[in-house]
């Protein structure tokens, strides 16, 4: 439905601050007009309901990023934190942080947006269902020191969670949520969405989100950076096939979707551009994990996981699946951009590579031999090995990456066959803890910190119902010590533990590292033009609409775009 | 040998059998050993119905029907069968009688499969081929044949030969001649006769009353599911005593006399429902008294053997 | 009727049947794939998953069908898929028949409570959209291979056959022939089986026809919505990939057509088959 | 005056020509009522028919038809329009169905004659009369046909059929399905019809030869396809001359005669196929007086004024 | 009839019953626990997981026994509560159905009457004109048989891409906001064409066919032979065969609505049209039962709706069933 945002408000005089122009947005136009408006597509899988950013599960796209911001942004290309609605913040001492805002920030609806708004978005954390709750384990109180310092206490400092909080965290405008209940707090769709970015809600149906710019933009005024688009228009994902029909018809300016034939299209002639002109086309967003269930046998055998390792041919699902758009993942699982995390040594010792005669040998070694001649090997115990790799049902690159798996495997005499339930199995399947061996990458997503990626592979404790990591339910309280040691760690010092947890990592093998996915992006340049790329001299942000990207630099993208034919 | 007792039948039908037809209502009589009985009455009188709860091939309401002293409705499994080969039932269309895409003689093997198992088939052919030179048909011409084949005079023997097959008291006719030709009932109509003398009873449901005089000693004249009129035959036909008979023996196409041209079109048409409680015929009686439209006259005997239900008697 | 001998019924229905152009048409069609289904399978050269041959690459000697976007061969997948989706249809087809003829004819035979009782249910499936109750089965289970798919096709397309099996039951029960084998003591079940179902045997072909093409369009529809097979090939899922990977868009014709014509060819044989059985038995429908 | 000369009709099946009307040659006066009457399958509807509606598979071979002195094209579908239910009209055996089940009775009627040409609000008072006449209330032109009963439904499709005056009507079979009570009105309704001039002349189709003895002026028998005997009622009981028409008059039961007292008999074995059926007369294999000379055919011949009979024996 | 309609009242009733009852174990006893998919696409830090989880289970109500949450659902439904969606949580399910349906309505309804219309015409038209028999039968035969999803798809790209005559995607232009005016009014026509086309196309032939074997068997009956002796011309007779023809064709359209569903779930998808069907592939792949509950609610009570409606109106055209004379 069309929604016309008419907030008119009377704002209280403040001191000597002059009276602040009450945006009254002027009417929306019928048609967008196609060079000041940027479609958009990759983020929205269903209609947008709810633009409240406590819903990180659910918000619409751009909520955060476009509308509400947080203190930070950060910069994985160039890992480092860029202070946003913060100038700057630092420990005081041991367990204080204070930020310092910056001033002349004001709410889309004309207020300023004060250190109030930011004690009173941390204090929301300690309503049940808000997804920063558990900050409160470990953070002791907030504070405003003026309108414009806010200190931080913490009764124990966990300096990944922190950071990683620190940018992740949308503040909302105190003055206009206060009166709210908890219920419409938590759970409320916070329509129209109000805050501090760029962007204002404008409208939305069923298979669209459409943002509109915000005239006065703090950022403008104090940084200097204006967003060129008009209109953001985002269109709700439909299949792959329709997306890619509209993004050839040059409805789509940016897509964030997993498009097919990708190479065909960047190399076809088809104007469609990537962040790299060549394969790999995209940078990496995830690590996609083999995982195997270390609670059976034979996955509970270190030597057995290795040799898995070993038996994995990623180059040909690499080629043949991926058509080469996905890279091979580094033997310790970190992405690119986190590539200095790396311990070279330790993976030059410790790594490994397809090559299925050193899987052959370590199985031999181990003592799984085809005792009864059947082609595959059994336990040393003599029990017949059978496993099943599983994937959900209709996700087709997995599906085609685990048969190249189970070759891999049978290949080397693992009797593993693939198998596709449906989603809701494969997730009982791996959350429960039945699964033989399975696919998953959905918690090692690009982020400021590899902790994150190691709390989600590590995962613990080891509970009944495991869906955020540690799928496999590997179990080394020496490794669980050492991701919460790295927590603990402020970010010049992650080396060396990082180094030990990847020792552990590849020998023990819990999981094996296969891919990384592309952070999928194509665009053209028919409307909008400088893009970021990797090319000399173009912009280095990410392009990206998915949540939590927008404040991994894609606003500052936006801020780089040109209208094609303005020149 | 066979009673029935105030035998009703009613069909249930519409939405859960929310809607009742009453078929036959409180019908009683008996036949004898060796006697023919005609049962005749309009369409839809309930003709069949009674054939049908005779035969169990319907549900009876209420009422009982005995066959040499034994309930008919507690019959099942074995003493069912026994009843079968005393009792059997010959039906109106030769042609639906038969499965049309078996050979006809297919209902001899069914008799054997299921009353005489242990006869040998040469022994069980030549019963077969007895009971068709019994009912007047020369074996060799109609055996291994489809139903379509035969004439229909020739599949209504062929019935009646299967029912003479089993060891047969009784006879259910019912409008077994309707669907035939002229020339070829008559042949019918002789054999029953002479299963008679073979010490047979048969119940001849017909509609047609010179039929029923032709061939039967007693007549029960049926008028809506109730016995209007029922004694020896030649009574009934030749001095009714109930106004329904009277008139049916009035509109019988009769060879010896032609249709009163006075009484033509003159008489009252049916009308769809008649007086509850009344008498069922009240509507249609040109004798119609106030009584009749109250209460429902009892079947009396007139005279010896001859009983009517009319409160015009 | 004049007199005729069985052999000229049967070859009565030859007659008729050779000349009804619709019949010839849709049976041949039919048989060309069912010929291909049981043949088709011999003559692949790959595994259907196998990566023999480069990606997405046009129709050509060595991959008659091409290649899919992954270079698996388009044409092994379809020969196999064939094979699969009629044994889907003649399964499904069997089962919803089936079921429809013990509920018709159980129905139909006994009436009464039974009758009543089968005729809510069979009202009620008929009332609940199919899909639904195919979305809910097919989610329930985890694991489908192309006998389960059948199985619950089938299981939830039988009512409308039922219904109409129980409307020519119930003529046929009335007939005398029927009365005579009761009055012969046989058992109920001996008569539906041996007095009543022969008399419907060309209602039933016909019956089966439509259950045939009507589980092998609902499996495509199943299969593209991605409540196919979870093991094995079928057209259905063949299409649901080319459409996951925008064959279309892409070029790859070779990868989408062919199994969606084929599912069209194959239900348009069969309901052509169906009009011309029809026209067949029906002697009022019959052209002179 | 309807004459009839030579007729000949055939269905055409896969196995050849079933010679269901063999060179039928009568005449039927007006005013006339004739009964035709003839074992099942003999060729009575198809005779019937070929005068008013002749149909694939119905084929016509050869012969004439006149009616009231104009040959009536009973070959051509299109041209015998004209003629249908103007000038003959036909009460059909399956009577019962023959209305249309989802109109009413009255709409149904009305555009009949409309598509007739005829004005249903002018004949509408005729209608009624005639409705009055066969005892039907005139509520049943706002009844659907499931409203009536099957004696009611017979009636109102003779008041229908007849509603034209049509100078022939052909009544089909249309009292079996009777008992006899509405079996004896129905029949004093077409003597009725005919005595008030609603129809010029009728035939009446039936195998009860009872009721022609009861309505008929003249009684016309046909055996497998050829017409046997044709001559007034009286004759027809008191002389037939044909052996079929005696040993079918013979089988008859009267009322009043009991099995035991005069034992009837039927006419022993069954007429032949009429799909190649034997030359010569089709009764000779029955006839208990067939000679040498019947396998030529009879000619039907008259053989005293209004009697008519195909049979070597009998000229 | 009022018997007739109680009864089929009746069966609707324990029709309703018994789907809603199968409607509310879907959810519960669907594999895939929806309280662990929220918390895993939330994807929040350890802490918050323990939390979250004892939070979901309470919104989605399954904290009490089960007979309860039967009951509960029950009573959450005549208030016209269909609970949370998981997919697109916090949104009530309700909403998005109710945003959904006009969709539906706008696509289905006219794909249905016209095809049913324009098919019962047609068909009786090939009854009778041998060379449309002849040309069209064939026709209307491939286009049954024919996958929905396949002519859909056929159709986008053809029409859609490389003609480029028409959008291949959502309800009206994406650079248009709704609003009235003919403008607008003609996009959505534009956006709608191709998806009614897929759903009419195939379903037009099948009514087609229906109707031509139809008419052919009424032409046959008694009746037209009784008024075709009385030299009755074609025109009339052709009339009352289409009328009584189009009776069973009545009964077809109720027998058919439920099919009719699983052609929009796949020209929905096909097209990105964003009606029921849309939502319900993405319930489906989302596991989001609760939102798949409440699309089958809505279907179900649709149909049976429809099929009431069809009832009515049977019962007013065909005399045979007002007498109660059919059994069905
Ligand atoms: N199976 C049945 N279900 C419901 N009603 C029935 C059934 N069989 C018969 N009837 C009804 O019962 C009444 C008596 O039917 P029955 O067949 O006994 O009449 P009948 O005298 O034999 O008539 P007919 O001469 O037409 O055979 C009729 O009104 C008929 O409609
Ligand atoms: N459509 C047809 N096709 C082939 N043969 C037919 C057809 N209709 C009738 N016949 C044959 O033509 C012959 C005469 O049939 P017709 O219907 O005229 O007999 P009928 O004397 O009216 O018999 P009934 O008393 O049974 O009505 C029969 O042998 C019949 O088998
Ligand atoms: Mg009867
Ligand atoms: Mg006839």
């Amino acid at each position: 439905q069309p929604q016309t945002v008419t907030v008119v408000q009377t704002v209280p005089v403040k001191e000597t601050v002059p009276v602040i122009i009450t945006p009254t947005p002027a009417p929306s136009p019928v048609v967008y007009p196609r060079n000041e408006t940027l479609y958009t597509s990759g983020k929205q899988w269903g209609p947008p309901t709810s633009w409240n950013p406590l819903q990180p599960g659910s918000y619409a796209m751009g909520v955060i990023g476009l509308c509400y911001e947080t203190l930070f942004l950060f910069d994985p290309l160039k890992n480092e934190y860029i202070p946003w609605l913060a100038e700057s913040g630092q420990f005081v001492s041991d367990k204080v942080y204070e930020v310092k805002l910056r001033q002349g920030i004001q709410w889309q609806d004309g207020q300023p947006f004060t250190a109030a708004d930011v004690v009173y978005t941390f204090e929301l954390g300690k309503l049940p269902g808000v997804y920063y709750a558990g900050l409160w384990n470990w953070m002791e109180k907030v504070e405003a020191v003026d309108d414009y310092t806010v200190r931080f206490t913490f009764k124990e400092v966990r300096h990944q969670s922190w950071w990683n909080t620190l940018y992740n965290t949308a503040i909302v405008p105190k003055h206009a949520w206060e009166g709210r209940s908890q219920e419409e707090i938590v759970n409320g769709p916070n329509l129209p969405p109000m805050g501090t970015g760029a962007y204002m809600y404008d409208t939305h149906s069923e298979d669209r989100m459409v943002w509109k710019r915000n005239d006065n933009w703090w950022a403008t005024k104090l940084l200097g950076r204006s967003v060129a688009p008009k209109y953001i228009l985002d269109i709700v994902n439909p299949s792959n096939n329709v997306a890619l029909g509209l993004f050839l018809k040059g409805e789509m300016d940016l897509s964030n979707n997993f498009l097919p034939g990708i190479a065909t299209l960047v190399k076809g002639g088809y104007g469609v551009k990537t962040w790299y002109d060549d394969a790999p086309f995209m940078l990496s967003a995830n690590t996609a994990f083999l995982f195997m269930n270390t609670t059976k046998k034979p996955m509970d055998d270190p030597a057995f996981r290795k040799a898995m390792a070993y038996a994995v041919n990623v180059d040909e699902i690499v080629t043949k699946v991926y058509g080469n758009i996905v890279q091979k993942a580094n033997p310790s699982g970190l992405l690119p951009t986190w590539e200095q995390y790396v311990d070279p040594a330790v993976v030059s010792e410790l790594g490994f590579s397809y090559n299925p005669d050193q899987a052959k040998k370590i199985l031999d070694q181990a003592g799984y031999k085809d005792v009864d001649g059947d082609g595959f090997r059994e336990a040393p115990d003599g029990s017949k090995i059978a496993l099943k790799i599983i994937v959900p049902f209709g996700w087709t690159d997995w599906m085609e990456s685990i048969r190249v798996i189970a070759a891999g495997a049978q290949a080397v005499g693992i009797n593993l066959q693939p198998d596709f339930p449906d989603f809701g199995g494969y997730w009982d399947q791996l959350t429960g803890g039945t699964f033989d061996m399975a696919i998953n990458n959905f918690g090692s997503n690009l982020s400021d910190t590899p902790y994150t990626f190691y709390a989600w592979l590590f995962r613990n404790p080891i509970e009944a119902s495991m869906p955020n990591g540690n799928f496999g339910r590997y179990e080394n309280p020496e490794v669980f010590a050492l991701v919460d040691e790295l927590d603990r760690t402020p970010k010049e010092q992650m080396g060396a533990v990082i180094s030990k947890i990847q020792r552990i990592q590849l020998t023990e093998m819990p999981a094996v590292p296969l891919w990384y996915n592309g952070l999928w992006a194509q665009w053209n340049e028919t409307y909008w033009t400088n893009w970021p790329g990797a090319a000399e001299g173009l912009p280095k942000y990410l392009p990206c609409t998915w949540n939590g990207y927008w404040n991994m630099t894609s606003i500052l993208m936006l801020t780089e775009l040109k209208p094609a034919q303005s020149q | 040998m066979l009673s029935l007792e105030r035998v009703t039948k009613v069909y249930r039908l519409g939405a859960f059998g929310l809607q009742k037809l009453i078929a036959v209502r409180d019908v009683s009589f008996e036949i004898g050993e060796r006697e023919i009985v005609s049962l005749i009455g309009e369409s839809g009188s309930g003709k069949s119905t009674i054939g049908k709860l005779i035969l169990r091939l319907t549900p009876i309401t209420s009422g009982t029907i005995r066959f040499e002293g034994t309930d008919v409705s507690t019959l099942n499994g074995l003493s069912l069968k026994e009843y079968y080969r005393r009792v059997q039932g010959v039906f109106q269309d030769p042609f639906a009688s038969f499965n049309p895409i078996f050979k006809a003689d297919r209902v001899f093997r069914m008799v054997r499969d299921e009353f005489y198992p242990q006869v040998g088939m040469r022994e069980w052919n030549e019963k077969v081929e007895g009971a068709l030179r019994a009912v007047g048909l020369n074996p060799p011409d109609v055996l291994n044949k489809f139903p379509h084949q035969l004439s229909g005079g020739q599949l209504q023997r062929f019935l009646v030969a299967r029912a003479l097959l089993l060891d047969i008291r009784l006879l259910i006719a019912d409008e077994i001649i309707s669907m035939l030709d002229a020339s070829t009932r008559v042949d019918v109509l002789n054999l029953l006769a002479d299963l008679k003398a073979r010490g047979l009873s048969i119940l001849f449901i017909t509609h047609d009353l010179s039929l029923g005089y032709y061939i039967s000693e007693r007549a029960i004249i049926l008028y809506r599911g109730r016995i209007a009129e029922m004694g020896p035959t030649d009574k009934i036909y030749n001095r009714p005593l109930h106004p329904y008979t009277e008139m049916l023996m009035e509109s019988v196409p009769r060879l010896d006399r032609k249709w009163e041209e006075e009484g033509r079109i003159e008489r009252k048409a049916a009308l769809t429902g008649s007086v509850p409680g009344g008498c069922v015929y009240a509507d249609r009686c040109p004798k119609a008294m106030d009584i009749c439209t109250r209460e429902e006259p009892e079947l009396k005997e007139a005279e010896t053997g001859h009983f009517v239900a009319c409160w015009a008697r | 009727m004049e007199q005729e001998q069985p052999k000229k019924v049967r070859s009565e229905f030859i007659f008729f049947a050779w000349r009804n152009a619709k019949l010839r048409i849709g049976v041949s069609i039919l048989l060309v794939f069912i010929v291909f289904a049981v043949v088709g399978p011999f003559l692949v050269k790959y595994d259907p998953y196998e990566y023999s041959g480069p990606m997405g690459a046009p129709p050509s000697r060595e991959h008659w069908f091409g290649t899919t976007i992954f270079g698996q061969d388009v044409f092994s997948q379809f020969a196999l898929g064939t094979r699969s989706t009629l044994t889907v249809g003649l399964l499904g087809g069997c089962i919803g028949t089936m079921v429809g003829i013990l509920v018709g004819l159980l129905g139909g035979y006994r009436g009464g409570m039974l009758d009543e009782f089968l005729n809510v249910i069979t009202n009620i499936i008929l009332i609940i959209p199919t899909l639904a109750v195919l979305i809910i089965i097919a989610a329930y289970l985890e694991v489908r291979g192309i006998l389960t798919q059948s199985l619950f096709i089938g299981l939830t397309a039988w009512p409308w056959a039922a219904r109409a099996i129980r409307a020519q039951t119930f003529s046929l029960r009335v007939r005398e022939f029927v009365d005579l084998a009761r009055i012969t003591g046989r058992s109920s079940l001996r008569i539906v089986l041996t007095e009543i179902a022969p008399n419907m045997m060309s209602y039933l072909l016909l019956v089966f026809i439509l259950q045939f093409g009507g589980a092998v369009l609902n499996a495509a529809t199943l299969d593209f919505i991605g409540l196919g097979p979870t093991k094995g090939v079928s057209l259905g899922l063949i299409m649901n990939n080319a459409v996951l990977w925008a064959a279309l868009q892409l070029g790859m014709w070779w990868w989408l057509l062919p199994p969606g014509a084929t599912i069209a060819a194959i239900v348009g044989a069969l309901y052509i088959t169906n009009v011309g059985l029809d026209e067949i038995f029906n002697p009022k429908l019959r052209e002179m | 005056m309807l004459q009839v000369e030579n007729l000949t009709v055939y269905y055409k099946t896969i196995r050849g020509y079933v010679q269901a009307l063999e060179k039928a040659t009568f005449t039927l006066a007006d005013g006339e009522i004739m009964g035709l009457a003839g074992e099942s399958g003999c060729g009575k509807t198809t005779l019937g028919h070929s005068l008013i509606y002749l149909r694939p598979p119905m084929n016509y071979i050869g012969g004439r038809v006149v009616l009231d002195g104009q040959e009536l094209p009973i070959w051509d579908m299109e041209k015998m329009q004209e003629f249908r239910y103007r000038h003959i009209s036909l009460i059909p055996q399956y009577a019962m169905n023959a209305l249309n089940p989802t109109r009413k009775i009255g709409k149904m009627i009305a555009e009949l004659l409309e598509s007739r040409g005829v004005s249903y609000s002018e004949i509408l008072p005729e209608l009624k009369r005639r409705l009055d006449l066969v005892q039907l209330t005139q509520d049943v032109l706002k009844m659907y046909p499931i409203e009536l009963s099957g004696g009611m439904k017979q009636r109102m499709v003779m008041v229908i059929s007849t509603l034209l005056n049509p100078s022939l009507l052909i009544a089909d079979e249309i009292t079996s399905a009777l008992d006899v009570s509405t079996q004896k009105a129905v029949c004093e309704m077409l003597v009725e019809f005919r005595d008030r001039g609603f129809v010029k002349s009728t035939i009446i189709i039936t195998h009860d030869i009872s009721i022609l003895y009861q309505i008929a002026d003249s009684i016309m028998v046909m055996y497998a396809g050829q017409l046997s005997e044709k001559a007034p009622t009286e004759v027809v009981f008191q002389d037939p001359r044909h052996p079929y028409t005696r040993m079918l008059i013979g089988s008859l039961p009267k009322v009043g005669v009991r099995y035991q007292e005069e034992r009837l008999r039927g006419i022993p074995g069954s007429p032949p196929q009429l799909l190649n059926p034997p030359p010569g007369c089709r009764f000779r294999d029955r006839c208990p007086v067939a000679f040498g000379r019947c396998t030529e055919v009879p000619p039907f011949l008259e053989i005293s004024p209004g009697h008519s009979v195909a049979c070597w024996r009998a000229f | 009839m009022g018997r007739y309609l109680g009864r089929k009242l009746l069966i609707y009733a324990l029709t309703f019953f018994l789907a809603v009852t199968i409607d509310w174990m879907i959810p519960r006893f669907m594999p895939g626990d929806p309280v662990s998919l929220m918390i895993a696409r939330i994807g929040t830090r350890p802490e918050a997981a323990e939390v979250l989880r004892g939070y979901f289970i309470q919104a989605f109500g399954l904290d009490v026994p089960l007979w309860q949450q039967y009951l509960n659902f029950w009573k959450a439904l005549f208030q016209g509560d269909l609970g949370v969606s998981i997919w697109l949580y916090p949104q009530p399910v309700i909403k998005i159905i109710q945003r959904a349906i006009p969709y539906d309505l706008f696509i289905l309804l006219p794909a249905i009457l016209l095809s049913w219309f324009a098919g019962n015409h047609v068909g009786a038209l090939a009854a009778r004109a041998r060379w449309l028999d002849n040309t069209l039968l064939p026709v209307g035969y491939l286009l049954t048989a024919t996958p929905y999803m396949w002519l859909a798809i056929l159709l986008a790209w053809s029409l859609g891409n490389v003609a480029g005559v028409f959008p291949i995607a959502g309800a009206y232009s994406f650079s248009i906001r709704p609003h009235l005016s003919l403008r607008f009014i003609l996009d959505l026509l534009h956006h709608w064409f191709l998806p009614f086309l897929s759903l009419f196309l195939v379903m037009f032939g099948g009514w087609a066919i229906g109707m031509r074997n139809m008419i052919i068997y009424e032409m046959e009956s008694d009746y037209s032979r009784y008024l075709e002796a009385l030299g009755t011309p074609q025109k009339l007779i052709r009339k009352y065969a289409f009328r009584n023809a189009m009776l069973p064709q009545i009964t077809g359209l109720a027998l058919q609505l439920g099919g009719i569903v699983a052609g929009a779930v796949a020209t929905e998808v096909v097209f990105a049209y964003p009606g029921i069907g849309y939502i319900i592939l993405n319930a489906v792949q989302n596991q989001d039962y609760f939102l798949l509950q409440g699309c089958f609610l809505f279907i179900i009570i649709g149909v049976l709706l429809a099929n009431f409606l069809i009832d009515i109106v049977y019962v007013i055209v065909d005399p045979r069933t007002r007498l109660g004379m059919t059994g069905e």
